[in-house]
């Protein structure tokens, strides 16, 4: 399948880019990012901590385990500090 | 009830002509978020949103808030993009017939809008510019809800 | 700080103007109390008050929340005479560095002014005028401070 | 001595003035009471229920045991249903 992975704030930062379509199998958002970690340092130095991540997925938050099937876009960022 | 996320400024008194007009309406409550420098060192904050979630995350916020209190009216208003100090980030406002619902379901507003809509800000200084992390104040800010 | 006891009515936007404009104002929160008329039967609210005592009295309550929390400003203003359906009655408006301190003091000084202001409310309906009850959950409020 | 004494509210309405000047050697507010309510029907109707009153001295709230001692004005009122 092919995803609309999205980053923001440090997270795009460390990865270089906003957005980027990755062609996956992927079952769940931590296989995602297993993969991701795999491919490059930039994504290593990115996901280094996924404790300090959040993750949503066709825009709403959702959690690491939770399976791809169906999702378009999934989005990755720090903890939210707006308000 | 109205959400906005704009680049814009706003002004509070325009945006509140108008708000909680129902007869039923005795208590006004506003929050106003505002670019602080309490060290004089600070050039702007950058304010960085996920475009396609927020507008959705704030709205199911304020509609959890319109569940939970007997509201006549909800207004939110965030921006993102460059402010300088002194300018006004966001704000939200709620009206209902008495004082307590109308600040509850304010800080209720200002507690989930902080930790759950997909705004995040950087401060630009002259030594550098910095994200801002995420207060365990903040999180913990949900637990008494 | 400032402190009206007034007769005129008045604009949020137009008093806030400048308010809590000091570089270290992260957060500014207000409280409008507006004649609420739930039943379509309120042809006026009539507010008398002890014009020796009141903007004494407030002042008082305004230092008292100074004292208590962390504010770069605070606003009262209160109106007497006769007031018709959804027109403001009063306003509080506190400024401080952080959100928790400007939601607190401002429902300090409601709860106050609630209950050690020499104010007193009455209802004129067509089918008579009756004094406005204290409420005993108005006196309770306090003892949470 | 002379006191200026104020009433607000339902008390004005049930004793039919605003203020008057009233000469007594009262000690204390709860004496000032008394010996208003020996005066005529309408105090006795204003006073009838103390604890639903509430008293200034000089502007300052005070209990019905106060003295009056060197007090110039005082005030009767309802409890207060500002804000």
């Amino acid at each position: 399948m092919t995803l609309e992975v999205l980053y923001f704030a440090w997270v795009r930062e460390r990865i270089g880019l906003p957005r980027e379509q990755v062609e996956t199998q992927a079952a769940t958002v931590a296989d995602l990012v297993a993969e991701l970690i795999a491919r490059e340092a930039r994504y290593e130095a990115a996901f280094a901590d996924i404790s300090a991540l959040r993750v949503a997925l066709d825009q709403d938050l959702a959690d690491f385990d939770a399976p791809l099937c169906g999702v378009r876009e999934v989005a990755f960022f720090p903890p939210m500090t707006g308000g | 009830m109205r959400v906005s996320v704009q680049a814009e400024a706003f002004d509070l008194g325009t945006e509140l002509a108008g708000f909680g007009s129902a007869g039923s309406t005795g208590a006004v409550v506003t929050f106003t978020g505002v670019v602080r420098d309490e060290t004089g060192t600070l050039e702007a904050l950058e304010i960085e949103h996920y475009a396609g979630m927020t507008t959705r995350a704030i709205t199911e916020i304020a509609q959890k808030a319109q569940a939970r209190w007997d509201l006549s009216d909800v207004l939110v208003i965030h921006r993102y993009g460059v402010l300088g100090v002194g300018a006004p980030i966001m704000m939200v406002a709620t009206a209902s017939a008495h004082r307590a619902a109308a600040f509850e379901a304010a800080e209720y507003l200002m507690d989930y809008l902080k930790s759950r809509a997909p705004f995040w800000k950087k401060e630009v200084r002259s030594e550098g510019a910095q994200w801002v992390a995420a207060k365990h104040a903040d999180q913990d800010a949900l637990d008494r809800w």
